[in-house]
């Protein structure tokens, strides 16, 4: 029960009140760049799920072997990120090697995917390294989840962001920046200025 | 499962004025051009220029469509395709009355209730359907292969202005009620009844009581009617079918009398007509005609068929055909058309009969220049009532659109 | 003035080459062409990467710094730092040793370089203004995936000469930070302006990610009008 | 109502979305009176100024955009009203403005004005609003309910009172009765959708029964939560905004059941004492989402039920 608790805490704290898409900008590129394929955004976030449920547990594992200490805790990010990498390595090659069909399916958006745990993982790195496992779970639930609801959201607005009705000076793009301009507004009510 | 929203819309019926009077008969014009439908070859009309004909000889014959008869005697002037009212042209015989050319014998048929027999009178005689312009002969063949059990007179007249349906019902209503025998014989249907939009509408009106009016079954008071009652039966496990009233009521006459149709009865009103009236007038009998009895002005522009779904008619010499119903007479003063972009209201969802999303589809149609037609759910179930149209309060036109994507999804 | 002068010359034919060189790989016939039309093509390519094809408000690249931390002068410099340090050799390295490694192995190649060149970077933002890097908090470390530099180093370098990677990251850098200082400058008057009305707000409110999103906006759909009229300007100047 | 058209139909409903505009401004004019009568001429004045800005914002931007400038179309005075009605009553008058401005340049104009919102403009503008100057936004006499609940105190006003607007709060938002009496007139001039308000209401008292924020009977907690802030005139004049609401019946009754649940949540764990428009915002950018939800589904249903037959 404590664990289930403690899951859904951090899934919440993921997706609303420190949503990281929205309030916080980080992201968001990649976001944009998957909303344009719909029907992959339920893989795009299931993969960045996995990717940082992999590279926390390797994050983890650094922070316990490597001497603590002012320098490693500047190197930090610098680690997290070689970890990614590595787990990104590890997984395109086996996946090559045993499941050719669905890396084929997966190669477009593998490697965006493994960079986007990266950014959003970021800011709660210092979180990151003192997590349990169950915790490190829920975490990564939440971090698709928060991903997921993004791009959705996006998606669906991409298409309608050109209208003939519009401006044409907004039209695509600039019509994007305000409509996630507007809805990073929305999540104030939430967090109100708070960030991080 | 049935469904809390049944669809369909309420509009105000603006009949009573028109009801108030009989059917007038309109005495024959001087010129007039009958419809010869399905007759494009020389070698299926029976009338060429110059011939004199009497009244109710044969014109046309064809082998598809019914036969027609002379409405009045006189000289053919000669074959000419005119606009037809409702929709597209029609080849006509332009035909010039003359009382003093007189009129065929008629005889009764003197006939039973055979099945057989019944459809070819009703193909000899040309009785059209008035509602969608399909011959009754046609149409009970086809009723007869699909077993159609429950079959009732199509008295809807379910938009407002229209009451033509009503009228005749009001007035011949012995006849319907022996026809319709006759016709549930012909197709084998067991249940026979009176399909009304409203029934307190139709008791008001028509003055329907005692045995037709447990005959009397009911679409709900909306536009469109039919689907609704149709369901409804089906619901219960029937095969419905309709047959117009105005059909019913010339097959009467057929087998009573022997007299082919040669008139209907047609519903003239409109804010710019300065009388609203049912005319009976001849087959062919121009427009103009029709709109000077009842004082609408001399550029006044009409719509014939239904104000909801039908056409516009330009040209006052547009013959009169079995499925004209009405000719709605616009003001001179009706606003044009004003149209915002869709703001989403979900009307048009609301109102449809046939549960399209009318608003989705058009949004479709809008930002995808090829949409994927699995995506335009159920298009192809339009029944163009244009219901959604009338209710759109942004002036849009979203059947078009659900027109556009059922032609869509066709080509796959 | 020159320099005005260059961009009006460049820009006619800018649009057309941008298109070919972007999508195709041009390391052929951009090795028979002269040395003359290579500088000029450089030249149009870094103007593009400044303001035609902005990587940020065209491209919708490497938002979150500008978004999130470019809300006042001094992040907007520190970040513009870090920027010009890493964007450039990790390009061209990346450029050297991208078309030796199989197409998979590039993202994690990239990722791996654009970490390695922060650590430097960030030494050296503590030297050149201390305590910037504390301003900046974890924008300074996301810098390591910067989409910038991630997408330009996997996708463009290696398939293109090094002159022009050279140019493309120069000019991506100046477009980036041109648009950080522009947001930010904008910004920072804007809380200025607040906090004389007297500021109620939890905090400067100018700093939100939302305002710095509403003015990348703007930006954007100005620099999308301009490109929308520069192809009648062409016609006017034949 | 005949009109004059090249093709079919040449009848349509009176109902048009003038007409809808115009009864969706009577009532908010509606709003607007007893507040006069309690604080002064200084409630029209801030009403006035709101509608001013947002159609001079309206006319700015079309001349920029260079549209037609369309002033029979009434959503930026529908606009302005909703922000006047939000307004403290002792605002100062740039508050409205900036806010209405906001609203018309940033939320409506570059999505291509009406019917192509994604984001109901009076919400945006709101919340633009409050999170730029908070302190302007919830400077009243007293403190107000929703602040007292927000503090985790029983409000001072009894909830009777409450039905009147005798109590602290954004001008319009205080009346139940008048916010009640008027959203009765749009339902039943179909100007707005009941399904959204009704939904929206139940799925809110349920959790405000279930979850009091202070320590009172289920009961009592939602009549306080009921009457107190905006979420009545939240209910009646924002969730109803047909561009940015969901358009399936279904998706209706889901939009307004979920977005009770977040606003009830934000008030809880939010920052501020009203935060109807940030719930606003927030379910519009849900709208499409639970559109394209419903619709596939029902798809998705019909055709296994005619695989079935």
């Amino acid at each position: 029960m404590q664990t289930l608790a403690q899951m859904m805490l951090y899934a919440v704290l993921a997706v609303t009140s420190e949503n990281l898409i929205f309030t916080g900008g980080i992201g968001f590129s990649r976001v944009l760049r998957a909303a344009r394929r719909p029907k992959t955004a339920l893989a795009y976030s299931g993969l960045v799920c996995a990717f940082t449920l992999a590279s926390a547990a390797l994050g983890i594992w650094f922070g316990r072997t490597a001497p603590a200490g002012g320098w490693a805790a500047a190197a930090r990010p610098v680690l997290f990120a070689c970890g990614t990498a590595a787990v990104y390595l590890a997984a395109a090659f086996v996946w090559r090697t045993w499941w050719p069909k669905f890396y084929k399916k997966v190669e477009p958006f593998l490697s965006s995917s493994a960079i986007n745990s990266v950014v959003l993982s970021m800011p709660f790195l210092r979180r990151v390294f003192f997590l349990g496992p169950w915790q490190m779970i829920g975490y990564a639930l939440g971090t698709g989840a928060a991903f997921l609801f993004a791009s959705a959201a996006l998606s669906q607005a991409m298409g309608r962001m050109r209208n003939p009705d519009m401006p044409q000076a907004f039209q695509g793009l600039p019509a994007v920046f305000l409509y996630v301009g507007i809805l990073s507004l929305a999540f104030f009510g939430f967090t109100g200025g708070r960030l991080f | 499962m049935i469904s809390i929203f049944s669809g369909g819309v309420r509009l105000e019926q603006k009949k009573s004025r028109t009801m108030k009077n009989r059917i007038e008969t309109l005495p024959a014009p001087k010129i007039i051009a009958v419809p010869l439908p399905g007759a494009q070859t020389s070698a299926q009309r029976c009338v060429r220029e110059g011939d004199v004909v009497l009244r109710y000889s044969q014109l046309s014959m064809p082998i598809r469509n019914v036969a027609v008869c002379a409405p009045a005697g006189g000289k053919v002037l000669g074959i000419r395709a005119m606009p037809h009212p409702v929709s597209g042209t029609v080849d006509c015989a332009v035909i010039e009355t003359d009382e003093a050319v007189g009129e065929i014998r008629l005889e009764s048929p003197g006939m039973g209730a055979e099945p057989d027999e019944i459809i070819r009178l009703s193909a000899a005689a040309g009785i059209i359907d008035e509602y969608d312009g399909i011959p009754l002969f046609k149409k009970l063949k086809r009723f007869r292969r699909l077993k159609i059990d429950w079959l009732a007179a199509n008295v809807l007249d379910d938009e407002p202005y229209v009451c033509s349906g009503l009228a005749v019902l009001k007035e011949n209503r012995a006849a319907v009620r022996a026809e319709l025998e006759l016709a549930a014989a012909a197709c084998g249907a067991s249940e026979r009844k009176i399909a009304v939009a409203s029934e307190m509408r139709a008791r008001h009106y028509a003055r329907i009581s005692g045995a037709e009016s447990d005959m009397l079954v009911s679409g709900g008071g909306i536009y469109p009617a039919w689907p609704r009652l149709l369901r409804e039966q089906q619901l219960h496990g029937r095969r419905p079918g309709l047959i117009g009233v105005q059909a019913l009521a010339a097959l009467y006459e057929a087998v009573e009398q022997g007299r082919p149709q040669v008139s209907t009865v047609v519903t003239v009103s409109g804010e710019g007509a300065k009388e609203w009236k049912n005319l009976r007038v001849l087959l062919g009998t121009p427009v103009g005609e029709l709109l000077a009895a009842c004082g609408a002005e001399k550029d006044a522009v009409a719509v014939a068929g239904s104000p909801i779904t039908g056409g516009m008619v330009t040209d006052p010499e547009t013959p009169v055909t079995a499925d004209t119903r009405c000719l709605v007479v616009l003001p001179a003063d009706a606003p044009e058309k004003k149209v915002f972009p869709c703001i989403g209201c979900g009307r048009c969802a609301r109102v449809c009969p046939m549960r399209i999303l009318p608003w989705y589809l058009q949004r479709q149609l809008q930002e995808n220049r090829y949409p994927d037609p699995q995506k335009l759910y159920r298009a192809e179930k339009c029944c163009r009532c244009n219901a959604c149209s009338v209710v759109c309060p942004s002036g849009l036109s979203p059947a078009e659109a659900v027109a556009r994507a059922a032609e869509i999804k066709e080509r796959g | 003035m020159k320099k005005r002068n260059k961009r009006r010359a460049g820009a006619p034919a800018a649009a057309k080459r941008e298109k070919s060189q972007s999508r195709k790989p041009k390391a052929l016939p951009a090795k028979r062409a002269g040395r003359k039309k290579l500088l000029r093509q450089a030249g149009t390519i870094l103007v593009n990467g400044v303001i035609f094809k902005n990587p940020v408000v065209i491209g919708a690249l490497g938002l979150f710094p500008v978004v999130a931390a470019g809300d006042c002068m001094e992040n907007a410099w520190a970040l513009s730092l870090l920027m010009l340090v890493m964007m450039t050799p990790v390009c061209l390295i990346s450029g050297w040793l991208g078309e030796k490694v199989p197409v998979w192995v590039r993202p994690a190649l990239v990722l791996v370089l654009s970490a390695l060149f922060y650590l430097p970077a960030s030494r050296l933002l503590d030297v050149v203004m201390p305590g910037a890097s504390l301003g900046l908090g974890i924008y300074g470390p996301l810098m390591i995936a910067n989409s910038i530099i991630l997408s330009r180093a996997n996708d463009y370098a290696p398939n293109h000469l090094t002159p022009a990677v050279l140019a493309d990251s120069l000019g991506c850098t100046a477009g980036f930070c041109a648009v950080l200082l522009i947001v930010s400058a904008l910004r920072a008057g804007w809380a200025h302006s607040l906090s004389r009305m007297g500021n109620t707000a939890l905090q400067n409110p100018a700093s939100y990610p939302f305002a710095g999103l509403i003015l990348l906006g703007f930006l954007s759909a100005l620099i999308q009008f301009v490109n929308h009229k520069r192809p009648e300007e062409r016609k006017a100047t034949p | 109502m005949m009109i004059r058209t090249k093709t079919a139909p040449f009848l349509r409903t009176e109902e048009s979305v003038g007409s809808m505009m115009r009864d969706m401004l009577l009532a908010l004019a509606a709003l607007l009176i007893l507040p006069t009568v309690h604080y002064g001429v200084s409630v029209l004045k801030l009403a006035a100024v709101s509608v001013a800005a947002c159609m001079l914002a309206e006319i700015a931007g079309c001349l920029v955009a260079k549209r037609e400038i369309n002033i029979s179309e009434l959503s930026p005075m529908v606009t302005g009203m909703v922000i006047a009605a939000m307004m403290p009553p002792g605002a100062p008058y740039w508050l409205p403005a900036a806010a209405g401005v906001f609203a018309v340049l940033a939320a409506r104009i570059p999505f291509g004005s009406t019917g192509h919102t994604p984001f109901n403009p009076a919400a945006a503008g709101l919340a633009f609003a409050t999170a730029f100057w908070p302190g302007e936004m919830f400077r009243y006499a007293q403190q107000s309910p929703a602040a007292a609940l927000k503090a985790g105190l029983k409000p001072e006003a009894v909830p009777s009172e409450m039905l009147w607007g005798l109590t602290a709060g954004p001008v319009g938002t205080t009346a139940a009765l008048v916010i009640a009496a008027c959203g009765l007139f749009l339902f039943v001039r179909r100007a707005a959708n009941w399904q959204i308000p009704f939904w929206f209401l139940v799925s809110a008292a349920v959790f405000a029964a279930l979850f009091p924020r202070i320590l009172v009977p289920p009961f009592t907690s939602v009549k306080y939560e009921m009457l107190s802030g905006s979420l009545l005139f939240c209910a009646v004049f924002m969730m109803t905004d047909p561009v940015t609401a969901p358009r399936t019946v279904s998706g209706g009754a889901l939009y307004g059941l979920l977005g009770g649940i977040v606003l009830m949540l934000m008030r809880r764990f939010g920052v501020y004492e009203q935060s109807a428009s940030f719930t606003v915002l927030l379910m519009n950018a849900a709208a499409p989402l639970i559109d394209g939800a419903v619709c596939s589904l029902q798809a998705e249903r019909r055709r296994g039920r005619e695989k079935e037959e």
